[in-house]
């Protein structure tokens, strides 16, 4: 292994009233491809996040090409040859991909006029869409992309740096096995190009699958650093949250019971042409898989009652329920845990407290005035059954990692009684203990009667966790598969539109 | 209706005072049935503003013009210009030095100077005034203040300061309370623009001190009449916009059909203002009624 | 309840009110304290309203235009003797809601920018007011006399005005709505993040709307007041910038004009701050010219020293913690 | 290059138009259509520089105080003979530019809400203008004349208004620094999302001092127009509420308050249209205190219409998107 080019040692940041990263020293050589692990909250981000510039550290110090400093800033960072995907999307909606892509590295004309060269920038942009399989044009406005697809805009405009480190952090949160299929290739050939990568991931396979060694963090601190052999899921597991983890997935308790929600020729008014029939039982998990783009998260949205139903019905407990919001759908006990948490899931700026409660803000009142007792109560109980890490819960829910905050979401609606609940991306930047955790509840949940609907683009979570899975392909179910045919073949066929035989 | 020849009288503002102005022209349309005659108010008081409703109007096709510019001092040029294209008359303050054909209003200096006069008498031992006006620079202010300060002056009268308010009636009312606030032994009060002495009027009234402080007033809101006739506002200076929007109106047509000799050699026709006291003050107001009321 | 952005707001108005308070001592004395807590009351109510709205993320620029218009339509009412004065203060409130309830359903269900709506509204309010007197100055007549509105709107009670009172009693009633009630808490999620409010089923529209028409419906019971006050309205300039005084007032209390955040106790400063201000110019005798230079610098100053403090203070605290 | 808000805004524009030539064709006269030119010009050019405030996400209300500020130094300088015009007008625009400079530094560096800062600039400057002339009005001396000076501000060839060609000129420059160059893209970038703008490397606070200072110079050339336009300034009115004019040409020519979408030809567009309403309300003899209520209603009905229209677009396009 070559000289490491970047060191950082005893690094170090306080947030008040927690140390999210606490002396750490990591150096990465060329051409290396760590895996960077740990639960929510372990420090991984705001690790990455100093090296990119955004964060300043409270102690140690950063080598760069031997040059020591106490932090690196944004461009620094840049100009040193770092490129960042950001865990949570950075993108301007009003420009078009490839103005995203290469923002702040506009190929120029006009001379000192400093004119953008807006056919170079197009051209230029093509071929690292291409790579990654985006099925759109450089010249599509990003307020036009799904979140998926803005997760490849962020990661084509990293590659696009030519950097000589690409730190990603978790970069396939919402892709799906195709998309993270290519991208694992390209890493394959950065590092052949002896681009170093950091990859952070929750996906355990994708990091068997790519790292060089893996670094384990928990609270903070560095508990581990694996080498090639090493590198397996149950081992990083057992670094991670210090115990072995038995079993992700388990099977129900109960043979399904009677339909609860039925969907019958819905059509939705982004595609108004298809229509889409299923039913979900009760104490069911019915797993909806697709490939980006097919229209999950509009089906769900639509059910929901944020979307005009366009045609078709839509029952729930046998009885038509004409849902025109979500307040109608939430007093009918149907529930979204929507798959942008930022932006629909949560209030950021708001304390976890007042996030658990809000969509149940009424039985925390009497005659309209909030019981703050009642309230402060319900969140702590909430808090303590999902195992949030927090101080309190009082603390802004944008100052949680992201598993966490996703945790404070689904604790919005476990704190009701749902009837329904519609999970888009339940797990999506969870780790691996969460998640076992968001099985076990959404297990109990349908042991106790209630039917769930989890839209999912991972192949593993989609296998693993449903009972029965529907796939989507450009609008409309193209098959249902049973407990049995469970493949990640049978699935990708179906998904690509091969109609099951 | 549109054969008829148009003749605008354009004024300064939107204010009370113009009502006046407009039901004497209202009598001058009566007496001039082939004119089309009109009062036209600028959405605000600014040069700019009465400037393009001018040229609006021009363009617009009227025969001739009386206004009451905002700014005549230093918009010389503009009047020119519209004074180039149709007769020209000012009104309420004038503009000697642009083409226009005759000025017909009153002197603010001279209201000033009588305002002074009703001080003088309502003061025989001297005493310390405060003045309250909307926008202490503009011309009509300033004309009324150094015409009342001219006569003032030398006797034991003083006016010691003049709070501007930007014709905001609430601030205008809390400049009386903190005039009083600060100088409870203030011996009288004038109010410059036709808000101020009933603004004066209502604090002095709350606060007890009506009669005791003398109030010279300018103008004849129906307060400001109802105190003089009271004996609580020792006087007001009234001006007489009804008889420059009656006769401007008739001179234009005339000037119109070609009879100049209507414009005087110094061409400023001069409708002198009056002094309104307890005596005259019934006469007065029964002249008003009649007219507002187009009689 | 009290926080540290209210406390710095409440030391700058002492530290002003000392200043005053040393140069001319009649600051004090009780004639100037009621003078200056009746203009409180006067605009103190607006600039409650006003909160609300900004607090949804909005704004409301028609507040000087509702003020005139409601104004010029009370005192017509009253003083034609057509109706009876309370009825004549529900009439006028009554249309307030109105109007809030046109603004809130512009803004909430068919999607329009508060900002565009309410300079609309700015301008239209105006004009009819305008049009509606034909530009003439609304007021009661000479010796007009109904001595319990009067009593009631412009009285005092061993010298604290009665629009204190009502002031008060306006900011207690909102301040519980805004900081304890289900629906304040409403407020702020819509004002913070619309779409997550509406993902936990919110009825965003529903709590947009009610914003606009409690701010509607405060600013026309502060219309009543203030034409109590002023006795006769001008219809072309009644009012005008008072909704950069409100905003203002709100802005210097907390509020972030990206919505929700604010509180009432720094709504309720700034007003009493900005009324100390103008108190400061007449007591001093500073030009009157100088009036908004005044305002506009102290403004300025407190913003700045306010920031200031709260980035030294997060950086003393981030060690320690 | 015309997106289909600009479209729809210029459709209005002709259906007014042609609305007010049916009814009074004198509005198509050459003198008519040259002196509506002439204030497209004066308020074109300080509503494209409220744009580039507003697309940074930003905005800025001192411009009706800086005119009248710039305005009454600019003819002092001129009228006392004691500068030549030509370096008045370098001096007035780099004051401009140094106001703009103090309000982006007060915003980017320090961190303070643009409402706040603008709304104390305008009280400020009215107050420092009012103060400077003692409330008179500054104007020329009568007889005083500067030939070129207002030949070159105020003058016309063949009719065309110098104040248009100046606004033409500075649109098509102000166009592509906009719409063709990286400081324009960055400024769009900075007002959508300025984290992500920082975490790519751009500086973020230079931008948008850069948006002020463009802004405020350009409102110091509109200053200057006008200036010359009135020949006379009454520092307490002068520029009145014209910020308000410039952010509702800004929002109807497309431009969202929350920053990061606008285009120079929809501010032009919204300027035409405002100034082709105030044209009609003179030239129909509609009642000058309806002035304000026609313009808020057509301001209103288009944004309406626009909304209305685009929903529907919106949902024709989905199926076959
Ligand atoms: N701006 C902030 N203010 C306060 N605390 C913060 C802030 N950012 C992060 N933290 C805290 O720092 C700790 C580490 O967070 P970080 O985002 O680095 O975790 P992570 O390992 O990336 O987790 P995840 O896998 O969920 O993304 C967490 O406890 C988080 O709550
Ligand atoms: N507002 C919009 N305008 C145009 N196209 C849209 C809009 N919203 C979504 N789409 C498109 O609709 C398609 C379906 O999107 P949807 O988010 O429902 O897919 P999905 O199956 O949930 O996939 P994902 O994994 O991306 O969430 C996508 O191709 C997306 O680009
Ligand atoms: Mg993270
Ligand atoms: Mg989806």
């Amino acid at each position: 292994m070559p000289e490491p080019f970047l060191k950082m040692t005893g690094i170090s940041k306080v947030y008040p009233g927690i140390r999210a990263v606490d002396d750490i020293s990591l150096s990465v050589s060329q051409g290396e491809v760590i895996g960077l692990v740990g639960e929510n909250g372990a420090g991984k981000s705001t690790l990455m996040k100093i090296l990119g510039g955004v964060v300043a550290p409270s102690a140690g110090s950063i080598e760069l090409d031997g040059l020591a400093m106490e932090r690196l800033t944004v461009g620094g960072s840049m100009r040193g040859g770092i490129a960042f995907v950001h865990q949570e999307l950075n993108l301007f909606e009003n420009l078009t991909a490839a103005a995203n892509i290469f923002i702040g590295r506009e190929p120029l004309k006009g001379g000192p006029l400093r004119l953008i060269d807006e056919e170079e920038l197009n051209r230029r942009a093509e071929p690292y869409l291409k790579q990654l399989g985006a099925d759109f044009a450089p010249e599509t406005p990003v307020a036009r992309l799904s979140l998926a697809q803005m997760q490849l805009v962020e990661i084509a405009k990293a590659l696009s740096l030519k950097a000589r480190l690409v730190i990603m952090d978790e970069p396939t949160s919402s892709l799906t096995a195709s998309e993270t299929e290519r991208l694992l290739k390209i890493i394959a050939r950065l590092k052949a190009e002896s681009v170093s990568v950091i990859f952070i991931s929750h996906r355990l396979a994708e990091i068997e699958g790519c790292a060089d060694r893996v670094v384990v963090l928990r609270d903070g601190r560095r508990v581990a650093e694996l080498g090639k052999v090493e590198i397996h899921a149950e081992t990083m597991i057992r670094h991670m949250i210090g115990r072995d983890l038995k079993t992700l997935y388990r099977p129900p308790a109960n043979p399904p019971g009677e339909s609860i929600l039925e969907l019958t020729g819905v059509r939705t008014a982004y595609r108004p042409e298809q229509s889409v029939s299923l039913s979900v039982r009760r104490g069911e998990i019915l797993g909806l898989a697709g490939l980006v783009g097919s229209g999950r998260t509009e089906l769900a949205r639509t059910i929901f009652g944020l979307e005009p139903l366009e045609g078709g019905s839509i029952t729930i407990k046998g009885v038509a329920a004409p849902i025109a919001s979500p307040s109608a759908a939430i007093a009918r006990g149907l529930y979204l845990v929507p798959e942008d948490r930022k932006r629909s899931g949560l209030i950021v700026d708001f304390p976890i407290r007042e996030n658990i409660t809000l969509a149940n803000l009424e039985a925390h009142a009497k005659r309209g005035l909030i019981d703050f007792d009642a309230e402060e109560k319900d969140a702590l109980k909430q808090r303590q059954r999902l195992d949030i890490r927090s101080r309190g819960v009082s603390a802004p829910a944008s100052s949680l990692s992201g598993g966490n905050q996703q945790k404070v979401v689904l604790a919005k609606w476990l704190s009701m009684e749902p009837q329904v609940l519609i999970f888009d991306e339940p797990t999506r930047g969870v780790d691996v203990g969460a998640k076992s955790e968001i099985y076990r509840l959404m297990r109990e949940l349908s042991d106790h009667g209630v039917g769930i609907l989890m839209i999912s683009s991972d192949m593993e979570e989609v296998i693993g966790v449903s009972d029965r899975v529907a796939v989507m392909h450009e609008g409309r179910i193209a098959g249902f598969l049973e407990r049995g045919e469970l493949s990640e073949q049978s699935i990708l066929s179906l998904a690509v539109g091969r109609i099951a035989a | 209706a549109q054969e008829k020849k148009q003749l605008a009288f354009v004024v300064n503002g939107a204010s009370d005072f113009w009502k006046l102005a407009e039901a004497g022209v209202k009598k001058a349309q009566d007496e001039l049935p082939n004119y089309d005659l009109s009062l036209k108010y600028p959405e605000q008081a600014a040069a700019a503003v009465q400037q393009r409703l001018m040229e609006d109007l021009v363009a617009g096709g009227v025969s001739a013009i009386m206004v009451s510019a905002v700014d005549p001092k230093s918009s010389t040029d503009s009047l020119n210009k519209i004074g180039s294209q149709v007769p020209l008359f000012t009104t309420d303050s004038d503009a000697p030095d642009t083409n226009r054909i005759a000025y017909i209003g009153s002197s603010n200096t001279d209201a000033g100077k009588q305002a002074g006069e009703i001080a003088l008498k309502a003061l025989p031992e001297g005493g310390k005034c405060i003045g309250f006006v909307g926008l202490p620079g503009a011309d009509n202010a300033r004309e009324r203040i150094e015409g009342m300060k001219s006569t003032i002056a030398g006797s034991k009268v003083e006016l010691i300061d003049v709070r501007g308010d930007d014709i905001d009636q609430t601030r205008a009312k809390r400049n009386v309370e903190d005039a009083l606030a600060a100088n409870p032994d203030i011996d009288c009060m004038v109010g410059f623009y036709s808000y101020n002495p009933p603004r004066i009027y209502e604090v002095l009234k709350e606060s007890g001190k009506l009669g005791q402080v003398t109030v010279i007033a300018f103008d004849e809101d129906p307060i400001t009449l109802g105190g003089v006739r009271e004996g609580t506002i020792a006087g007001t200076v009234v001006q007489d916009p009804y008889e420059w929007g009656y006769q401007g109106m008739k001179l234009m047509a005339k000037y119109l059909e070609g009879d100049k000799s209507v414009v005087p050699e110094n061409k400023l026709i001069i409708v002198p203002t009056k002094m309104i006291d307890k005596s005259n003050v019934d006469a007065f107001e029964a002249e008003l009624k009649s007219r507002i009321s187009g009689g | 309840m009290i926080n540290r952005k209210d406390l710095w707001l409440l030391i700058l108005i002492i530290i002003v009110g000392t200043v005053v308070a040393i140069i001319n001592p009649r600051f004090l004395s009780p004639i100037n304290l009621s003078n200056t807590a009746n203009l409180i009351g006067l605009f103190g109510i607006f600039a409650v309203a006003q909160a609300f709205v900004i607090i949804s993320g909005g704004i409301e620029l028609s507040v000087g235009s509702i003020i005139a218009l409601l104004g010029v339509v009370f005192i017509d009412l009253v003083a034609s003797e057509a109706v009876n004065p309370a009825l004549a203060f529900v009439i006028v409130v009554a249309i307030g809601c109105l109007i809030g309830l046109l603004h809130g359903f512009l803004v909430a269900k068919l999607g329009l920018q508060p900002f565009v709506v309410t300079l609309c509204g700015l301008l239209i309010y105006r004009g009819i007011a305008r049009y509606y007197t034909e530009d003439a100055t609304a007021g009661f007549p000479f010796g007009a006399s109904f001595p319990t509105l009067e009593w009631l709107t412009a009285g005092r009670f061993y010298g604290i005005p009665h629009s204190l009172i009502a002031f008060i009693v306006i900011t207690l009633v909102m301040g519980v709505v805004l900081h304890k009630s289900v629906f304040g808490r409403y407020l702020f999620a819509v004002g913070k993040n619309e779409e997550a409010a509406r993902y936990s089923g919110i009825h965003t529209a529903r709590i947009t709307i009610a914003a606009y028409v409690i701010c509607c419906g405060l600013t026309a019971v502060a219309a009543v007041f203030i034409a109590m006050y002023t006795r006769s309205i001008s219809p072309s300039s009644h009012g005008n910038f008072y909704e950069l005084y409100a905003i203002a007032a709100a802005v210097l209390g907390g509020c972030s004009l990206r919505g929700g955040e604010g509180s009432i106790v720094g709504v309720v400063l700034g007003t009493v701050l900005l009324q100390v201000l103008q108190n400061l110019v007449n007591l001093l005798g500073i030009p009157s010219s100088l009036n908004f230079a005044v305002m506009g610098s102290v403004i300025l100053i407190g913003v700045l020293a306010d920031q200031q403090i709260s980035r030294r203070a997060a950086r003393v605290k981030a060690p320690a913690g």
